[in-house]
């Protein structure tokens, strides 16, 4: 793990004690969308980020909130959770109601929250990077101090589009952290079987970019990388690639069923030793943080909360059929009608 | 005879092409070991594929006597403009590759490929080069996949010079028509569409079966007006000529199948029997293939028609994520029913 | 009023806007120390202009004070699908850019931008975002570009929810409207045309004069025919009308300047009162932007039309390189005139 | 100059003459070129190769002729000539005539010889590369031993359909050599101005491919870096990456008349010292292989050459207008008429 700075923490137990119920929340959250996936109660492509939570919690909870910019791909429900939207608005949106952040009209994979500086959820792989470039560059022409985080998968770091933001946020020095979730899968397809040089970090080299590879497993060595970075970028250090290692517990999407085609259980099950929530478990039981007990109550206290979010959410009306010629543009109407 | 679902005569045919001839390849995302997302090429892998990294190996002589029979399905990383462009210039030496497009949403990265490239390569060269490439992959949307993933894009490629593109409707045509593209020299767009995988038909297991393009079918024969279409809405008019049957409105169904080269000959021929006709696309409604389809109509038939010729097309939106709002947008059989009896 | 340059004339509205607003901001290619390769941005850079380099260092007090006025001419390197996709994010946050398209050709590298990206966002944000983006550019064939520099591209933005299109025929209006475009909350494609860049007509001075969308203009009033068109083909239309005024045909000629929205009512009310029309577009002839204009009159005029409904489009080939080829490909005046005589 | 081998030659004598004799010949015609252009007896977009010609006389006298790919932009003309396809041909084409490469569809931008493998002349910046990678695809497909060299500018190695290119030859271990003809402007945009870090030969690294910068102004050392390079790859050893240090002594293309605009005289002069023809003068009349009375007669000679095939190129037909319709299909026609 080059440059990665041994990990420390100064945060306070009450803080330590949100970040685990944010861990255990989004844990559930997840958990009960891909059962709205099954229930028929959301459609379409949705993906969870089950495995991958420090990459949210770890990373936003070091940005200055409603004032950085920060977009992402289709994997998003974490990001909109973190960055304070509110829950019910993100499940109403996945379920497809009138009530979602969107109106029912982006679901699980087009989530955004403009007014925290959240820009999304997106669909096509590697096309948002150039849009997260296009936020660092406003900042910048502005003369604010604002990071731009932009997530992106490994699979995505390969897209032609990705490398033409790479140069541009290079040549123009923009304040911009691309994150390289690398959950070694793009799909169905291994790291190895999709990128030259499974050692993702590289790409920054060719840009005068930063560039670093960190775990991303262990929430607070997250945070601390993540902090350090943030600060060095906000400095004016210039734009950062990170290759953020973390692991896809689940099959790509709710409908990949057949993880077993392209990886092995024991594979999952060595990554399933470092679940991100078993280590900060163990952290917060080693250090005297926090008991065994409290930590399944508050685990039993994020499933019942999550629960009666579903319910309630389950209640919202569906959009309404005229609704769907609302938002085309913002002064007009499209022409209606088939 | 046998009788089978369009996913299976899809997968048919590029395994008899591939087995015919040792030039045919075919590269996409995740069709190998993940078999496809639409589970099109289950079964290619195994039979044909390899790893990307046994291209480290250079064939074998066995390899080579087999006829190259191993590694000819290739996964590729999510790169759509270098997936085409790595298949043209395969082409351009005379192999014959496949792209499977995941959706053909995805094939709008790769334009520049396929229309400047691909498309432009025999005008170009005056000749010298023949570019004998298959891009195939659904089109149209699926079940709330939402604004970016539910695109119809074969009125796009019906515009550019260069390029062939078809969209059947059945089992049969499907294969027929395939094998047809895989065989044929210049870049050919086969559309398919997810609503149309699961839906079964009688195929013939000739394997030298081949549909020419440029000829579209009447499916079901009528004499007040013309329903016509192509891909998945050839299945919408035939739903909507049984609705109208029921009000005394007997209507031929006409599919298009072919949109480049487009089969006027058939459609205008049915348009002067009935008089009457009405253009489905899922496409958006405005600038859609249909319009084309229309104007033609509209230009060559003036004197043979007794109403204007309506069209029914997908709504001006982008497509939206909950389902009760996609529905609204994706034309269906009440939708055709309504255009006929506006014809008046 | 004053008389100048088409070229001037979109110059002018870049800098009047500049002026009145610094979140109006352009990046292109070549298009600061290089002036653009048609000169449209000659003196911008010098006005508004950046070293990219100096992007290192943060903007000064004063800088803010003088409302940012520098750092808002941006080269950018050859990169299409990026430079649109920084554009538009930069347009998320309410900055207002301009990317000037070297030619609209290119921004077939950048329709996956333009079009999932871009042209969706107020839909799948539900309404929370907006992207006031301008793209501009020159469309359609110059002087032996050849088959990958000539593209029309404008029927093809037309046909999708989001966008909006315009393609001006004259200096004032291209002011007028380019205005109308920086100032508008949502995506528009701004369609100039090499051959208009020359071309003198007078414009007002006034810098409030902005240009509303979706508004047709008469610019030949005429009795027995409608000649429809935009760009560079209105002016074609009214040469053909002069030759045809010769014969004793008075032609009517319409400038739809407006793709997306289109002003229906004026083309409707023009082919009524003539009874004929004509659709003129440089696009290749089949499934372009005259298909859709066609099919409608077709549909909606279906009574007031004593003819079917004529087509002049370009020819369905990839643009040759040999200037005989070449201006075979572009429909001018006399191509114009055969067809209205075909009409009988 | 990392790791290049110092210059050495093997050449005779008389193959020493014969590539000045190119050398000589190809500058010639590229002047005579841009004549035609000012004349109006070539249109559109015409780029010629002035102070570039190792680039194509070097590398291409190395390569197994009519076996190895070769494939570049709409700087082709150098190109086309070693490789072998008739001057006569060529000029035709750039001169819009029937007799023409491409019967005059094609222009100057779009020369192509498929018969000698020579796969273009390509206009859109950065498009090829891919198409370059499926012609190593192939020949590595059907177990071939070609080398497929794929040429781009400065201007083009930041484009990311590039990129892809790379990251797939990487990934197959495809043998091709990607030739970064660095002349230092992409159009008006110098390479600081356009590429985040100028070193391109960086761009490699990324993609497990070796990668190195030369200078390219030296004939024979051009020649010995080459053919280390194509034996290399040609033996199994991978893709390249080759940063080929050049300069464009003329404008972008014919039209580009003002190169003071981006550029100053004087920067010119510094390159102007080292024209490539002038270095091989200067090899060859050290090393007693020519004499300069024998020089400046081959340089007339090749002047007077070029002038003949103006004169008889000039004499050739354009295309008959029916012939806009030939080759838009192998099979058949497309609907004519406007
Ligand atoms: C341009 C494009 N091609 C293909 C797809 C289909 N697709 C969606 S997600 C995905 C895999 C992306 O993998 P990665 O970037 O690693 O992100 P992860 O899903 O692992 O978070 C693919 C191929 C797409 N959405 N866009
Ligand atoms: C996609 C695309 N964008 C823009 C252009 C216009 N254009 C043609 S050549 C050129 C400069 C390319 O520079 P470089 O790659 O360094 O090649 P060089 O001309 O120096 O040989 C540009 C911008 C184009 N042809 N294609
Ligand atoms: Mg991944
Ligand atoms: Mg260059």
């Amino acid at each position: 793990m080059p440059k990665s700075a041994p990990a420390k923490t100064t945060y306070t137990p009450s803080e330590l004690e949100h970040f685990y119920r944010q861990m255990v929340y989004l844990r559930h959250f997840e958990e009960k969308c891909n059962f709205c996936f099954r229930q028929g109660k959301a459609g379409g492509y949705l993906h969870v980020y089950i495995g991958m939570e420090p990459l949210a919690i770890g990373w936003l909870n070091c940005i200055r909130k409603d004032w950085d910019y920060v977009i992402t791909a289709y994997r998003d429900h974490g990001h909109a959770y973190v960055l304070g939207t509110p829950v019910h608005e993100i499940l109403a949106e996945i379920m497809g109601r009138k009530t979602g952040t969107s109106k029912g009209k982006g679901g699980s994979m087009h989530l955004y929250d403009i007014k925290r500086n959240f820009f999304g959820g997106w669909g096509i792989v590697g096309g948002h990077t150039a849009l997260g470039g296009g936020l660092a560059m406003a900042a910048k022409y502005r003369g604010e101090d604002r990071v731009t985080l932009c997530y992106l998968g490994d699979g995505a770091s390969n897209a032609g589009v990705f490398f033409e933001t790479l140069n541009m946020a290079g040549l123009y020095k923009l304040p911009i952290i691309f994150i390289i979730e690398n959950n070694r899968y793009a799909m169905g397809t291994a790291l190895e079987r999709h990128a030259a040089d499974p050692e993702l970090y590289k790409r920054g080299y060719p840009f005068d970019m930063k560039h670093v590879r960190v775990d991303t497993m262990d929430l607070l060595q997250t945070m601390s990388d993540a902090q350090r970075i943030i600060d060095d970028v906000r400095g004016g250090g210039g734009p950062y690639l990170v290759e953020a290692m973390t692991y896809r517990f689940s099959g790509h999407g709710a409908a990949d069923h057949e993880r077993h085609l392209y990886r092995d259980r024991s594979e999952e099950e060595q990554y399933e030793k470092r679940d991100p929530i078993k280590l900060f478990e163990e952290y917060l039981d080693k250090n005297k943080i926090m008991t065994r007990e409290k930590m399944e109550a508050i685990d039993e206290e994020a499933q019942n909360q999550v629960e009666q979010l579903y319910e309630a959410v389950d209640k919202e009306p569906f959009p309404d059929p005229q609704e769907v010629y609302d938002d085309v543009y913002s002064d007009m109407n499209p022409e209606m009608g088939h | 005879m046998a009788t089978m679902t369009y996913r299976d005569a899809v997968r048919l045919a590029i395994t008899e092409e591939m087995d015919r001839n040792k030039d045919v390849f075919i590269l996409g995302e995740d069709i190998g070991k993940y078999k496809g997302t639409f589970r099109v090429t289950d079964g290619l892998y195994e039979r044909y594929g390899v790893e990307p990294g046994d291209w480290l190996i250079p064939p074998s002589e066995e390899e080579n006597v087999r006829d190259g029979v191993a590694r000819r399905v290739v996964d590729t990383p999510i790169t759509e403009p270098a997936m085409v462009g790595f298949a043209t210039g395969m082409a351009m030496t005379g192999l014959r590759p496949i792209v499977e497009m995941m959706t053909m949403s995805f094939s709008i990265l790769a334009l520049d490929q396929i229309i400047n490239h691909a498309a432009k390569i025999h005008y170009m060269t005056g000749g010298q080069a023949t570019c004998p490439l298959v891009i195939r992959g659904p089109g149209g949307a699926a079940n709330q996949l939402s604004a970016q993933h539910s695109h119809s894009m074969e009125g796009w490629f019906a515009h550019v010079p260069g390029l062939k593109v078809v969209a059947p409707s059945f089992p049969e045509d499907a294969k027929g028509m395939l094998k047809q593209a895989i065989r044929d020299d210049n870049p050919v767009i086969f559309t398919e569409n997810p609503g149309l995988y699961a839906m079964k038909g009688e195929v013939t297991e000739d394997p030298d079966f081949l549909i020419p393009f440029g000829k579209a079918k009447v499916v079901r024969e009528g004499k007040d007006l013309s329903l016509i279409g192509y891909s998945r809405m050839t299945h919408v008019n035939l739903k909507a000529a049984e609705l109208l049957s029921q009000e005394g409105i007997d209507a031929e169904v006409v599919d298009v199948r072919s949109l480049l080269p487009l089969d006027t000959e058939t459609i205008y021929n049915s348009v002067r029997k009935t008089h009457r006709a009405v253009v489905v696309y899922e496409d958006w409604r405005s600038g859609g293939f249909g319009a084309e389809i229309a104007a033609r109509i509209g230009e060559d038939c003036f004197d043979d028609l007794d109403a204007p010729v309506g069209r029914v097309g997908g709504l001006n939106v982008p497509m939206p994520y909950a389902r009760v709002l996609e529905l609204q947008c994706i034309p269906n059989e009440n939708d055709v029913v309504d255009a006929v009896k506006k014809l008046r």
